[in-house]
């Protein structure tokens, strides 16, 4: 292929497509609320990679990606796991809970919470299968509506029992230095939270294509009747996918809380919507697993460089929010327009 | 002049070339056959001529007239009416809703519910195609699904009707008043095109024939100037060796199945099967026969362990096991619904079952996965571009082929199959038969349940009979297709 | 009561486009952005004509709008409907806090006497014991519940709008204009979205604060899926939803904590969707076992 | 990391826990910095968190921006506070309305008696309560909005023994912003007999004013004078004047006094009602057509400095 072609190639392929058009659109949004994009951009990019940054574009990719294998993992399966914040709450409360209550050794101080919030969160979420597969409420319902009592048991808990005492908010008491998951270097904010999730997602690719489970899982999901008579226990699958799926959201509660301010303090679990970003993360990755940490690191991207933006430029939180918004739109438009294509 | 002409159509799908220059014209009245092999083109041909697909080349003319067809929309208001095989009906909305849709009579700006539900009983009382307009589509029988869809496009006063293999999911009954229906229905001046891959239906209801092989027409013929032979020839391009009956060596040694006393009952305690009991052999086949609902799909679900653990179900001695026992190949009826999923490769379709052995620990080497579905996609001739692409993009033939390729090649002693060639071509029907009388010569025990009684006729050593839940017959393989009727409708003696 | 219907009205209202949505199809998430939405406008444009009326009318122009960026991308152009939904509510939440201070020159919560809020039915001579303190957007919102019935089982369109989302193909197939009638339901959820923004600023209270939807869209999409295609049901989804949170009130003066209040109208639903279940599977046939 | 431009002589970067949004108290916060940069020629930048991770990445941010001072509004900086100024003992911080455990020497913090003004407030709700019943609709249930609903009770049954106290908290999804259900909570109290409610519920206080208009009842505002937004309804305000002291305290570090803790009581001026202010006749507080409870506040305020009452703060407890 010539050099031309290849180039043609490049700048009409999907990503290049969507970025420009995201860019487009942002950039006249700018221009029409008298922003300069000349300072935005830069002040986008300095935001969520340079100047040090990079640290909590990464510190706050982690707990997204969690969040989108909490989704991703049911969704394979044919579950929608849209609880994702009971979930999130109640692993990183349990993992508050051992970490302050139970007295342990060094290695299992960090461990055993981890442990603890992951087991936490699959157990709310695995609520979910026998109503979907006994009752046939399905799972985006019943998830949805275990979610909040699941976070208002959480903030119960850090208010009362597990409350510091003399503090003005809703919190636990600083977890033991045991208990701080080790840093990465020496980042205050990097954690081995990163290469965990990354080893766990690398896990979660290798055993959706190429193990047993995996294999089950997808088949329940495409067709449940398929499996059932192919001898798949669908039930027990989609059980298992559900929980997995909590296990990962109780995780990345449980990575939160260990990691710094290294406590549970009410609402900060929940604030920052990590489960509807993780959403669209997934649903943007349209049913290609292995794309999933690449739409998660886009819209992490998004958010922490937005909040640079506002530092830095001076663009109102409200705008970033603005830009967002119309970003996630025209990527999730260019996502159809590019499946449609080869058709 | 013709009621409608298909001219020079030519129909590609990226390497696929499904319809290749054909010319097709049907004469007002007249009932008109389409047959070939899966995949030929045909219903890519009717998809044209109701507007569902727009031909690359070529061009549908109705009344002599050319017609430009975009939509559905645009067919219908030129008179044309399409019954389609996977039924396009609305599950939730009452049968005369399914049929005035789109052209509903309407009164003081409210839906006219009297004026629908009389119309449809006036349309179904002219044509013979009874239904209960006011009961819900969704729990309707497929049979009479099928006349709504045919009612459907009457009230749409099609005066061209397609059916893309209507008898497929029909009982030799069903078929029969459907064949009733079309005669009367052609009487009145309406064509009808119909495509099946039953030739004796051909014989018995088309005026012509229009053959198609490999997206050509191969040959054109009356009715009553032809035969299966020649048909067949003109399909596949060879005849079909006549069925061999001849068995290795005669049923012998233990049962391999067993059903003592079964009842099965529902959820609101009616009985669905009753004491049924039979036994199936090492080297037997076992016909079920018996019209829709009489209790196949629980006796069938039962025997596979679908049912969970009925203790009335002994494979090999002991009672059969829950979820989905080893110890029985199923072929099921529903291809896209149970025996595939259709949006996975082949390859992971062939796999299901076998993934456990296939697996070394947890891992499933997709190598290995790969290797097995390409070793039976030639084994059994599937004709797949690789097998990597959806089950669901393969004809129904071959779907069905690979289908059997996975469940005949379990290590299984049982074989239940299901409507085996059910909307497969003749060719595939001859192979299909030939890899269950294979089984059978292995030693297998086959449970076959059709409703094409020429197939269990063809295979079968013993053929029970099922109504409403009780074996009220059992006759041996050669029992004429009147005394099997006979016995499906309850009659005794 | 009263109470009970006052907090419902938005939340009903609301559902109510969803479940039209529903009923054709579309996966209608983005209620909350829209909702937010139509509060803003209701009370800039009230603020502005200082009449009430106005501000319902723009709030239900405008939010029609607003939907036509869900219509267009997950109908026409086929993009996943919650995907775009979660872009169009952070869109919602950025747009009206943004302008908010462009237009009232600062953020948090504008009200003003000035600013017209909708009648209580008692002052337009409506003396009805539970209505009486209610906007009359409240017993339209009731009475939409009948006319949306009606309308999807007795009218034409109705009837094609439940085929549109029974089976998508099949309708095509019956020459339906199967994406005009999802982008027609998408707007016309946009004005009961917008009608549900108008009521929850100019009627429930008189004011606009940043991001005051707070939740309620969403509480709209659980009880959209909790009814199905049945307007009857969603209305009785929205009252349980009420009852349970004035119920949580109640608790929470008894002494119970705050979070029990939070979770009540949750744990509630979830128990009647269970017992709901149950009974129907004691009732359930065969078939599927 | 290099910076892009030099930094202006003297700048002040705020951070907020919170997005500003409707947060009256934290608006006040950037009134008091905005107001303290004019007075010094500062340049001002605000930063706004959503969550602990985006404090500390904005705390980071802004100690790599090098400005004069570093404010950070409320307890939520109690953790990085405690950490940052220790590692960064060139740069000067302040915290506003709380104080880091350990506090460094290059960290000054200020922080309010609002219990004693919610106490004062409670006086005049004692005093013009009819049916004895008074309440407190809350945002959320957190230790610190206690600082506002206990000594408003105290306050009350000092002058009213039986007075009945009930406080509601709005929580859901939005628990600060959310006017509609922060009626429908004092309805709830209305519709018991309370005639007083004390608003602490952020922007959901016009929610409250609502209700208690409608009922007849009358509201207490916090923060800053809120009798305006439904004139005739709100008998007095909790005021909490962060924007004078943060002002003051900026000042004091531009000044090279650093370090310390400032308290901020009735004493100090930090905090107070409307009702002992010179403005009263102007303010559009009901409070003030009724001289004899001023008179009765006045009282208590000088009890109060002379000791003869102690408020107890919840937060003590
Ligand atoms: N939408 C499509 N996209 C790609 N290929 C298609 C499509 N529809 C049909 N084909 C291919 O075109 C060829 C003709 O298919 P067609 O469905 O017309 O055959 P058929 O004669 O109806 O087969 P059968 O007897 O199985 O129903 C097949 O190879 C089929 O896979
Ligand atoms: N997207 C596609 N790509 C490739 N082949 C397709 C595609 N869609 C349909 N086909 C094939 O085209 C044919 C036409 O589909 P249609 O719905 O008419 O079913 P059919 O062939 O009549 O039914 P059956 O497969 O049950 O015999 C099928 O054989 C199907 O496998
Ligand atoms: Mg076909
Ligand atoms: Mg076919």
């Amino acid at each position: 292929m010539s050099a031309p072609a290849v180039a043609h190639r490049v700048v009409a392929s999907a990503p290049v497509v969507a970025v420009a058009g995201a860019l487009l659109l942002t950039t006249l949004v700018m221009l029409v609320v008298g922003v300069d994009p000349a300072l935005a951009y830069p002040a986008l990019v300095r935001g969520a990679v340079l100047d040090g940054n990079l640290e909590y574009t990464v510190a706050a990719f982690v707990p997204t990606l969690g969040m989108a294998l909490a989704f991703a993992l049911p969704l394979r399966a044919g579950e929608f796991n849209l609880g994702g914040d009971g979930q999130l709450a109640a692993g990183g409360v349990t993992a508050a809970a051992v970490a302050l209550l139970v007295p342990l050794p060094p290695g299992a101080a960090v461990v055993l919470p981890l442990i603890a919030g992951a087991v936490a969160g699959g157990l709310v979420a695995v609520v979910a299968a026998p109503l979907s597969t006994r009752l046939g409420i399905p799972a985006i319902v019943s998830t949805l509506l275990i979610s909040a009592p699941a976070v208002s048991l959480a903030s119960y808990l850090v208010r009362f029992p597990l409350a510091e005492p003399n503090t003005g908010i809703a919190q636990t008491p600083p977890l033991p230095d045991a208990a701080h998951l080790p840093a990465l270097g020496g980042s205050g904010y990097l954690t081995i939270g990163l290469p965990l999730i990354a080893a766990l997602t690398a896990l979660w690719l290798y055993a959706d294509g190429r193990t047993v489970l995996g294999y089950e899982i997808r088949a329940t999901g495409q067709n449940r009747e398929f499996a059932r008579y192919g001898g798949v226990r669908v039930g027990r699958v989609a059980a298992l996918a559900l929980a997995g799926g909590g296990a990962f959201a109780g995780l990345s509660g449980a990575l939160i809380v260990l990691g710094p301010p290294h406590r549970f303090v009410d609402g900060a679990l929940t604030a920052p919507g990590y489960t509807f970003t993780a959403v669209a993360a997934v649903l943007l990755a349209s049913a290609r697993p292995v794309v999933v940490p690449l739409t998660v690191a886009l819209l992490t991207f998004l958010q922490v460089g937005g909040q640079g933006m506002e530092r830095e430029a001076g663009v109102p939180s409200q705008l970033t929010q603005i830009v967002q918004g119309l970003i996630i739109v025209i990527v999730a438009v260019l996502a159809t327009l590019r499946a449609r294509r080869p058709r | 002049m013709y009621a409608a002409e298909l001219v020079g159509v030519t129909k590609r799908f990226g390497p696929v070339l499904a319809n290749d220059g054909i010319d097709l014209a049907v004469a007002r009245g007249e009932v008109h056959a389409v047959v070939g092999e899966n995949g030929a083109g045909k219903s890519t041909l009717m998809s044209i001529l109701y507007g569902l697909h727009r031909p690359d080349a070529g061009e549908v003319r109705r009344d002599g007239h050319r017609v430009v067809l975009r939509s559905p929309t645009d067919a219908i208001r030129h008179g044309l009416g399409m019954v389609h095989q996977r039924f396009r009906l609305f599950p939730g909305l009452t049968v005369a809703e399914n049929i005035v849709i789109g052209a509903e009579p309407v009164r003081k700006g409210r839906l006219d519910r009297a004026a629908a539900n009389e119309a449809v009983a006036a349309l179904s009382e002219r044509y013979g195609l009874r239904a209960d307009p006011s009961a819900l589509v969704g729990g309707l029988p497929v049979g009479v699904r099928q006349r709504v869809e045919i009612l459907r496009a009457l009230y749409r006063h099609a005066e061209v009707l397609i059916l893309d293999e209507p008898t497929a999911v029909l009982t030799p009954g069903e078929t029969e008043r459907l064949f009733e229906v079309l005669r009367t229905v052609a009487a009145t001046g309406v064509s009808i095109l119909l495509v099946t891959h039953k030739l004796s239906e051909v014989l018995a209801v088309g005026d012509r024939v229009t053959v198609l092989r490999q997206g050509r027409v191969t040959g054109r013929f009356t009715t009553s100037e032809t035969d299966a032979d020649e048909l067949v020839n003109a399909m596949i391009g060879r005849s079909l060796t006549p069925p061999v009956r001849r068995r290795a060596h005669a049923p012998a040694g233990d049962p391999l199945l067993e059903v003592r006393d079964l009842t099965v009952r529902d959820a609101d305690g009616v009985a669905r099967l009753s004491e049924v009991s039979f036994t199936v052999r090492p080297g037997e086949i076992v016909g079920l026969a018996g019209v829709a609902g009489s209790g196949q799909r629980e006796l069938i679900d039962s025997v596979t362990g679908l049912r969970g653990a009925v203790p009335e179900v002994l494979l090999t001695g002991t009672p059969v096991k829950a979820g989905r026992d080893p110890r029985v190949a199923y072929v099921p009826e529903d291809r896209h619904g149970r025996a595939t999923a259709p949006a996975m490769s082949v390859a992971e379709n062939v796999l299901m079952g076998a993934q456990r052995d296939l697996a070394s620990r947890w891992a499933l080497p997709r190598a290995k996965v790969r290797a097995r579905a390409r070793d039976l996609v030639d084994r059994f001739s599937i004709s797949a571009a690789s097998v990597d692409v959806p089950i669901g993009a393969l004809s129904g033939g071959n779907a069905q082929k690979a289908v059997l390729a996975r469940e005949l090649t379990r290590p299984s002693t049982v074989v239940v199959a299901e409507e085996p060639t059910q909307g497969v071509d003749v060719g595939v029907r001859e192979r299909v038969h030939d890899l269950l009388r294979a089984a059978r010569d292995e030693g297998a025990a086959v449970l076959l349940q059709s409703s094409e009684l020429s197939e269990l006729r063809d295979l079968a050593d013993r053929i029970l009979v099922l109504y409403e839940g009780r074996v009220v017959a059992e006759f041996p393989g050669d029992a004429t297709e009147k005394e099997l009727g006979r016995a499906m409708t309850g009659a005794t003696g | 009561m009263a109470g009970v219907l006052t907090a419902t009205a938005p939340v009903l209202l609301a559902a109510l486009g969803g479940l039209l949505c529903q009923v054709a199809g579309v996966f209608n998430i983005a209620l909350e952005g829209q909702l937010l939405w139509g509060a803003f406008v209701a009370v800039v444009v009230s603020d502005l004509t200082g009449s009430a009326w106005t501000g319902v009318a723009g709030a239900v122009a405008a939010t029609v709008v607003f939907s036509a960026l869900l219509s267009g991308p997950a109908v026409a152009l086929r993009a996943d409907p919650i995907v775009v939904a979660v872009g169009l509510n952070l869109l919602a939440l950025g747009l009206t806090a943004f302008l908010m201070r462009q237009i009232f020159g600062s953020g948090g919560t504008y009200s003003s006497p000035e600013l017209a809020g909708l009648p209580d039915l008692g002052e337009l001579g409506l003396d009805v014991p539970v209505l009486r303190e209610q906007s009359p957007l409240v017993p339209v919102a009731l009475l939409l519940v009948a006319v949306l019935a009606f309308w999807l089982t007795r009218t034409r369109s109705g009837l094609r709008l439940r085929a549109v989302g029974q089976h998508l193909d099949a309708a095509q197939a019956v020459g339906l204009r199967v994406s005009g009638y999802q982008h027609g339901v998408t707007l016309v959820a946009g004005a009961l979205c917008g009608l549900a923004g108008a009521q929850l600023s100019l009627g429930n209270v008189t004011l606009f604060s940043e991001g005051m939807s707070a939740g309620r869209g969403w509480i709209a999409v659980v009880a959209v899926m909790l009814s199905g295609v049945y307007p009857g049901r969603l209305l009785l989804a929205c009252l349980l939803f009420g009852v349970a949170e004035a119920f949580g009130f109640r608790l929470q003066g008894a002494g119970l904590p705050q979070q029990a209040a939070d979770a009540a109208p949750y744990v509630i639903t979830l128990a009647a969707l269970v017992l709901a279940a149950v009974a129907r599977r004691r009732r359930r046939s065969y078939e599927h076992a | 990391a290099e910076t892009a431009e030099a930094p202006p002589a003297k700048s002040i970067i705020l951070i907020t826990p919170n997005p500003v949004g409707t947060n009256s108290f934290l608006q006040l916060g950037v009134k008091g910095a905005e107001a303290a940069a004019k007075e010094l020629g500062a340049s001002f930048k605000l930063y706004e968190s959503k969550d602990p991770t985006s404090i500390a990445q904005n705390v980071d941010a802004a100690v790599r921006a090098k400005p004069t001072v570093i404010v950070g509004i409320s307890f939520s900086f109690d953790d990085v506070f405690t950490t940052v100024p220790k590692a960064n003992p060139g740069q000067q911080f302040l915290q506003v309305d709380s104080c880091a455990k350990e506090q460094a020497p290059n960290l000054a913090c200020v922080s309010f008696k609002e219990h004693e003004a919610a106490y004062l407030a409670g006086v005049e709700a004692g005093l013009l309560s009819k049916s004895g019943q008074i309440g407190v609709v809350a945002a959320l249930d957190t230790p610190f909005i206690h600082r506002w609903i206990e000594p408003f009770f105290a306050g009350a049954t000092s002058v009213k023994p039986a007075a009945q106290g009930t406080p509601l908290y709005v929580g859901g999804s939005n628990p600060f912003s959310d006017p509609a259900r922060a009626k429908s909570q004092a309805q709830t109290l209305t519709g018991r007999g309370v005639d007083l409610i004390a608003a602490a519920a952020s922007g959901g206080n016009p929610g409250v004013f609502e209700a208690v208009a409608a009922s007849g009842g009358k509201a207490f505002g916090v923060d800053v004078n809120q009798c305006a937004l439904s004139p005739g309804n709100v008998v007095d305000n909790v005021l909490k004047h962060v924007d004078v002291a943060e002002h003051a305290a900026i000042k004091e570090i531009f000044d090279g006094r650093t370090g310390g803790v400032k308290v901020y009581g009735l004493a100090e001026g930090g905090v107070g009602v409307n009702a002992l202010g010179d403005d009263l006749a102007s303010s559009g507080c009901t409070v003030a057509a009724s001289p004899d409870v001023v008179a009765k506040v006045k009282q208590t305020r000088d009890d109060i400095f002379a000791g003869k009452i102690t408020v107890a703060d919840p937060l003590q407890s």
